[in-house]
């Protein structure tokens, strides 16, 4: 297990996978993953593809681990957003309006036979119920 | 002293805008009349007495009389609005904007108060005995009217930007603060007796601030002057010894922020400037 | 649908009516001979009629005026009024929403505004914004003066091209006038810099402040344009800067043919002396000398009235300059190859000795300036106060004593330094009647406006006070109360304010001239331009180009050109 | 099939607008000059599409849809009105006179990605221009806390870094600095590369801002960066004839918020006494500037407006529909082009999961699965007309270009029905 500091953010991938809707095999495959130093990877003894899962104060959620591209960030994790990075965050806005989506203290562990929940199992475990 | 006590008949659900819960508007009025104020639940207009059981008597004048409230009014915003006299006692946990320009009396809340305590407060004395939420004494969006006069007391913890744009009166915390307290402060005191988040006294101009407890970082922007070794508040002395700084020099500005030197071990490299 | 006001004292000075008691009839939106017996009655009897107010200038829509919405929340929280089933919710104070500008405007009177100044690039917004104005009628001046296409043009001394073009930008971008802001001075901005001098140079382009007036003047005839060119002045805001003022009405008098063919706006931004805010005092004697010498300037006050403002101008440099010296927040908006904006909250002080010298400025314009004809009523709104004060402004100009009552509230250096007490000056009704109306109408070439004429449109003010009765020198108090609501606001034959209450919605039209221009010129313009806007903008000329569709209300204005 | 040029691109703050479709039989087959989530947006708005109103699952008619709506605007005693990023600024229009009349919230997505930025705006100003200005003259160039190369894929070469402009010639004549927690794809491209520490923004804008007034800077690291460096960054800026700062959420939701937008106000500002300097946000849905604009000259307010009194009200943090939500304040909601359920966070989609849930939207989404009402729309852009603001706040056309499916209307045509029910319903 490590701890990082957990960002979130658009990219490539999340704008263009968006695009072909938010129940496809792509957007699932580009947004539930998360962002990792090499460094980082190493120390998890992960190599890119492997499922890692990722805890805050506010909650967890399995995602792929994927070797950053925009390293060296050593202790920095990124997640796309999507409903797999909003479940980590706080919804308490410092009354601003605005959730803290960006810097939020979490840890991250392996979990290589941990299912990522697709976006309907997922709402499904946000709200209790069946959608 | 007159003594009404209010409790809500149902538990809110949408916000209840009870502006009209102050001293001055129940002074010299028999219950049946209080209960014919104004409020409104969401976007429908309704009446203190269709909302809350009203009992008891309201004195002649504010000064001599208190309300007392019992019962869940999280969602009930705006008690105390501009109230100048008398007392408004909340047994439980209280919603935004509590004592809203406020001007005299006395507001007491035994759990916690949501944020805006006493927004753009022009005097008299509110008490929480819990936490309290973000904005402490802090005007609306683009206003530069803050705090201008009077005391808050938050036993517990304060959230982000205590104080914001006071023009003067005493805010005191005695848990812990979360960024920005005294943010664009002109006048007045800010005390924290726990820690804070950081970034004490941003654009602040004048005042005074102090830091009992632990500071992550002092700002660019303030320049360390001595090490003092108390602080005064209310007349009364808090023993430091202190690091003293000035700033927002960013804004010319002529505040003190007072932060304890044995909570702040890490800021000991200032201490090189000194002669 | 019939209307006839019965026995109503009438100024229509436009028709030469100086208070007649006499009736006016309507039908379908125009004033007509007469109407039938089944025609709804007014009984003004005792009342003063007017045509409907016409404002000149003021900041009511675009990118602007929203700006300084968002900029200051603060500006409206206490200003508010719950919808109706008539109206829109209402909110602002000094810079309100769009249905509540619409709304006070009736409620004063006045039944057509123009917006005075609105960046070609963003003007869709300002059409967007006019189309959610009720009520009144309406239109916007197009800044041009700092257009990099202009001065590409007129460096080259190409005023036919030039002339083809701003009269190209009018049919694609709908709009009514040639706005000039601190010509030069605004595209210098652009790094930071301004001009001092009406013959600076304004590099790259081979063009001064002076040419560009010029250019512009001559084009404005060019195109046979119904209004004169608009104009901001250099320097505006600096002590000193009346001598620009006078400088910039003179450099086009020798292009004149008896005709007005310059505006001046807000002169009293323009009108100061001395040469520090120290030795500051009013350059309103020396301006008023000129006008009065020379018949082809007309000016508006732009009159401060003490409080709350929110100075926004297109004049990037000016509120650079006013940020410093108040420290307020300040909102800069540059406008690529076109121009800028700038937006400082602002309060005028009785007591300040600056403010105070100012609010004589504009009052001694008014009564030292001798042709009523060519002095029009504005607060620039919202630069110098609100359009709601306009009231407050006429009743100084109807009586000396309401203005003592202020000068001896006001900063006692300004009151020693200023020619205004001894000026005994007092505007009459039909006075009043041009310098809100009937002036501004001739001036914009309005020939259904400001008047009550046969074939006039319908656009009529009643107010509840009888000018035969009440002497305005002394019983100013209630002439600004009866102005404050008027009786009735009739627009294109709706009554739409009883009482100073709103009594009827709708959308006013929004009218913009379309100039003739040889097709084979415009040809070779567009060709140029087209190529031109792919290095100057990012957006492209197709989508630059605003539809007729995209107007809630269009009332298009053909004008034979001298092209 | 025929060709459709100088179309304005309907996905991200940019609005490009040198777009060229072809048009085969009501489809567009082939995009030109559009980034790559341009090009798929164009080409595969009917994945996942919506073909009938739902009522709790259940297909019914539009009429049915429209009056269930209604039905729920109208008993609710706080509802709230969110989304209007993704639709025309006269859909959002009409959208501000329903809540005006069901005295409900209105709210945009704003308030969760630059509402910081205006509120920061409201106490200090803000130094800006359009895009153009930038192209024409900016030699130095920052992006602080944004990634372009991801977020807005031809920002830099239309508008900012590598842009051709009638004084500075291309990316050769620009100085490029990257201010960001990783090393970003548009970071590589950059001249210069300031790693920051996280959440320290405010920190490094402060101490830029009081190097720039030549203030001595008292401690040896600021923001995980040298005193020295950031004196040297401070002259550059000085020195630049012409410069601009670009910044993103990498501000406005990392600690500070709103204050760290007003650090670089100020910077900026203070910036203006030595040269030009002006900054732009970087706006993320294409007319979620629209809707700050068509709310501020409707209501006063850009964003968060609560009309429960029958006059607008706004103070975000209470206002606002996160908070709203967190709280549990609303009691029926409706949802215009935006899927919350997708970015809020877990509380307050519990929260939104309990109450009467209307959805307008072409797709399916997470929330339309947890929405009682759906009622699907044409895509805005593609499937209907309409005006949006760009991310510098000058105003577009967009275009129709091909017909939507049998039966869909717009987003404004179904809001137009709703608010003429409504109409008769509440009075």
């Amino acid at each position: 297990m490590i701890k990082v500091i957990l960002i979130t953010g658009r990219s490539l991938n999340q704008g263009v996978s968006k695009e072909l809707g938010k129940f496809s095999k792509e957007y699932m495959e580009k947004v539930a993953v998360c962002e990792l130093d090499p460094e980082d990877l190493k120390v998890l003894g992960l190599s890119s593809g492997q499922n890692v899962k990722v805890k805050t104060k506010y909650g967890e959620v399995v995602v792929k681990a994927t070797e950053s591209t925009q390293a060296p960030h050593k202790g920095i994790a990124f997640i796309p957003y999507g409903p797999w990075a909003s479940i980590l965050m706080p919804s308490a806005t410092e009354s601003t309006g605005m959730p803290s989506l960006k810097g939020i203290d979490a840890t991250i562990e392996p979990a290589k036979d941990e299912e990522i929940l697709d976006p309907e199992k997922l709402i499904k475990m946000v709200v209790g119920r069946e959608p | 002293m007159g003594e009404i006590t209010l409790k809500p008949k149902v538990t809110f659900k949408v916000p209840i805008i009870a502006e009209t819960i102050t001293p001055d508007n129940f002074a010299g009025k028999p219950i049946e009349e209080i209960e014919k104020l104004e409020m409104w639940e969401g976007n429908r207009k309704t009446t203190l007495g269709d909302l809350f059981e009203a009992a008891g008597s309201s004195g002649e004048a504010p000064a001599d009389t208190k309300i007392i409230i019992e019962g869940d009014v999280r969602k009930v915003r705006r008690i105390g609005y501009k109230m100048t006299d008398g007392q408004i006692l909340i047994k439980g946990s209280v919603g935004m904007y509590l004592g809203e320009k406020m001007e005299g009396g006395k507001i007491i809340v035994e759990g916690d108060a949501d944020s805006w305590v006493g927004a753009g407060m022009k005097g008299g004395q509110i008490e929480i005995k819990g936490n309290a939420g973000d904005y402490v004494g802090a005007p609306y969006r683009g206003d530069t009217k803050g705090m201008k006069k009077g005391t808050i007391i938050i036993h517990g913890n304060a959230g982000n930007e205590v104080g914001c744009w006071m023009r003067g009166g005493t805010i005191i915390v005695k848990g812990n603060a979360g960024l920005f307290p005294g943010i664009h402060m002109k006048k007045g005191t800010i005390l924290v007796e726990g820690d804070c988040a950081g970034r004490c006294g941003a654009m602040m101009k004048g005042g005074k601030i102090a830091i009992l407890g632990y500071v992550p970082s002092v700002l660019p922007s303030f320049t360390f002057e001595e090490i003092k070794k108390s602080f005064k508040v209310k007349g009364e002395k808090i023993k430091g010894p202190f690091y003293l700084f000035t700033g927002d020099l960013n804004e010319n500005g002529a505040g003190k922020l007072y932060v304890s030197t044995e909570k702040n071990k890490h800021l000991q490299f200032y201490e090189k400037y000194l002669e | 649908m019939e209307l006839l006001i019965k026995n109503g004292y009438v100024y229509d000075p436009i028709n030469k009516i100086n208070g007649e008691k006499m009736d006016i009839a309507v039908k379908d939106g125009k004033i007509v001979e007469s109407v039938s017996s089944d025609a709804k009655v007014i009984d003004a009897t005792n009342m003063l009629v007017m045509p409907g107010g016409v404002d000149i200038h003021s900041h009511i829509a675009g990118s602007k005026v929203n700006s300084g919405r968002i900029l200051r929340p603060e500006d409206h929280y206490k200003d508010v009024k719950p919808r109706t089933a008539i109206t829109r919710a209402e909110v602002g104070h000094t810079v309100p929403s769009t249905y509540t500008i619409g709304y006070r405007y009736a409620r004063l009177g006045y039944t057509t505004v123009i917006e005075a100044a609105s960046p070609p690039l963003k003007t869709r917004h300002t059409h967007e914004e006019l189309n959610d104005i009720p009520l009144i009628d309406k239109s916007c001046y197009l800044v041009l003066d700092n257009n990099w296409i202009v001065l590409d043009y007129l460096s080259q001394g190409e005023i036919d091209k030039c002339a083809a073009f701003i009269g190209w930008i009018f049919k694609a971008l709908k709009g009514y006038a040639i706005k000039i802001v601190n010509p030069g001075g605004v595209e210098l901005w652009g790094w930071g810099k301004n001009v001092e001098s009406l013959d600076d140079q304004v590099p790259p382009f081979d063009t001064t402040p002076r040419e560009i007036i010029r250019g512009l003047c001559k084009i404005n005839k060019m195109l046979n344009l119904p209004h004169t060119i608009h104009l901001h002045t250099n320097n505006l805001g600096k002590p000193g800067n009346y001598r620009t003022t006078i400088e910039t009405m003179d450099t086009v008098s020798d292009l004149a043919d008896g005709k007005p063919n310059i505006h001046i706006t807000h002169v009293q931004f323009c009108g100061y002396g001395g040469d520090s805010w120290i030795t500051l005092r009013s350059g309103a004697p020396e301006i008023a000398k000129y006008v009065n010498n020379h018949n082809h300037v007309t000016i508006d006050l732009g009159q401060v009235v003490f409080g709350d403002a929110t100075t926004m101008t297109g004049d990037g440099p000016f509120q650079f300059i006013l940020q410093n010296l108040t420290g307020n927040k300040w909102k800069n908006a540059d406008v690529e190859a076109e121009g800028s904006a700038g937006i400082v909250p602002y309060k005028y002080k009785r007591k300040n000795f600056v403010n105070a010298v100012q609010w004589t400025i504009g009052l001694e314009l008014a009564l030292l300036i001798k042709d009523p004809w060519r002095v029009f009523l504005t607060t620039d709104h919202p630069n110098a106060g609100t359009f709601m004060k306009y009231p407050r402004v006429i009743t100084w100009l109807m009586s000396k004593v309401a203005r003592e009552k202020v000068l001896n509230k006001i900063n006692k250096r300004a009151k020693k330094r200023s020619t205004l007490p001894s000026i005994d000056r007092e505007y009459t009704f039909y006075e009043i009647a041009i310098i809100t109306r009937a002036a501004t109408a001739k001036a914009l070439n309005l020939a259904n406006k400001g008047h009550l004429g046969v074939g006039a449109d319908a656009d009529i003010a009643i107010y509840n006070i009888n000018p035969m009765e009440i002497d305005p020198s002394k019983e100013y108090k209630k002439v600004r109360r009866a102005l404050k609501r008027a009786a009735y606001t009739i627009k294109g034959g709706e009554i739409i304010v009883k009482d100073g209450e709103i009594v009827k919605s709708f959308i006013g039209e929004t009218f913009w001239v379309k100039p003739a221009i040889p097709e084979d010129l415009e040809k070779d313009m567009l060709r140029e331009v087209s190529e031109k806007f792919k290095e100057y903008y990012t957006v492209s000329l197709e989508n630059y180009i605003i539809g007729e569709n995209e107007l809630a209300s269009s009332k298009p204005i053909a004008v034979k050109t001298n092209l | 099939m025929k060709t459709i040029r100088n179309v304005v691109c309907p996905f991200c703050g940019s609005l490009c607008d040198d777009i060229e479709v072809e048009i085969e039989d009501n489809r567009v087959v082939k995009v030109r000059k559009g980034c790559a989530i341009s090009a798929t947006k164009f080409t595969k708005y009917n994945e996942e599409r919506i073909y009938k109103p739902r009522i709790d699952g259940r297909e019914v008619s539009l009429e049915e849809a429209i009056n269930e709506a209604v039905e729920i605007l109208a008993n609710a005693k706080y509802p709230a009105l969110y989304g209007w990023s993704c639709t025309s600024t006269e859909a959002i229009n009409i959208g501000i006179e329903i809540a005006e009349l069901v005295g409900g919230v209105m709210d945009n997505t704003a308030s969760v990605c630059h509402g910081p930025t205006i509120l920061g705006e409201q106490d200090a100003g803000i130094s800006t221009c359009t895009l153009g200005q930038v192209k024409n003259r900016a030699e130095l160039i920052i992006y602080w806390g944004c990634n372009p190369a991801h977020a807005h894929p031809r920002h830099m070469a239309r508008y900012s870094a590598a842009s051709r402009g009638r004084f500075v010639k291309g990316r050769k004549e620009r100085t490029v600095i990257v201010v960001d927690v990783r090393k970003t794809h548009t970071a590589k491209t950059a001249d210069i590369f300031i790693q920051i520490k996280p959440n320290s923004d405010f920190e490094l804008l402060t101490a830029l801002r009081w190097a720039v007034k030549n203030g001595e800077l008292e401690q040896e690291e600021i923001a995980g960066i040298p005193a020295e460096k950031i004196e040297e960054l401070a002259d550059m800026l000085i020195s630049c004839r012409f410069g601009a700062l670009f910044f993103g959420l990498g501000l406005t939701m990392s600690a500070g918020k709103a204050r760290n937008i007003e650090a670089a106000v100020n910077l900026v500002r203070e910036l203006n006494n030595y040269t030009k300097f002006v900054m732009v946000p970087m706006r993320g849905h294409f007319n979620v500037t629209g809707a700050n604009e068509v709310m501020a000259w409707a209501t006063g307010f850009p964003f968060a407006v609560d009309f429960s009194r029958g006059y607008p009200f706004y103070n975000p943090g209470d206002t606002t529909f996160v908070d709203v939500l967190t709280r549990g304040d609303c009691d029926a909601a409706l949802i215009v082009a935006s899927d919350p359920v997708s970015g809020f966070p877990a509380e307050a989609i519990r929260n939104l999961a309990k109450i009467p849930v209307i959805t307008l939207d072409p797709h399916e989404t997470l929330t339309t699965m947890i929405s009682k009402v759906v009622i699907p729309t044409a895509v805005v852009g593609i499937e209907a007309e309409g005006s949006a603001y760009r991310m510098d706040a000058v105003p577009l056309r967009l275009k129709k270009l091909v017909e939507p499916p049998p039966g869909i209307l717009s987003d404004e045509e179904v809001l137009k029905l709703i608010l003429k029910k409504l109409k008769e319903r509440v009075k």
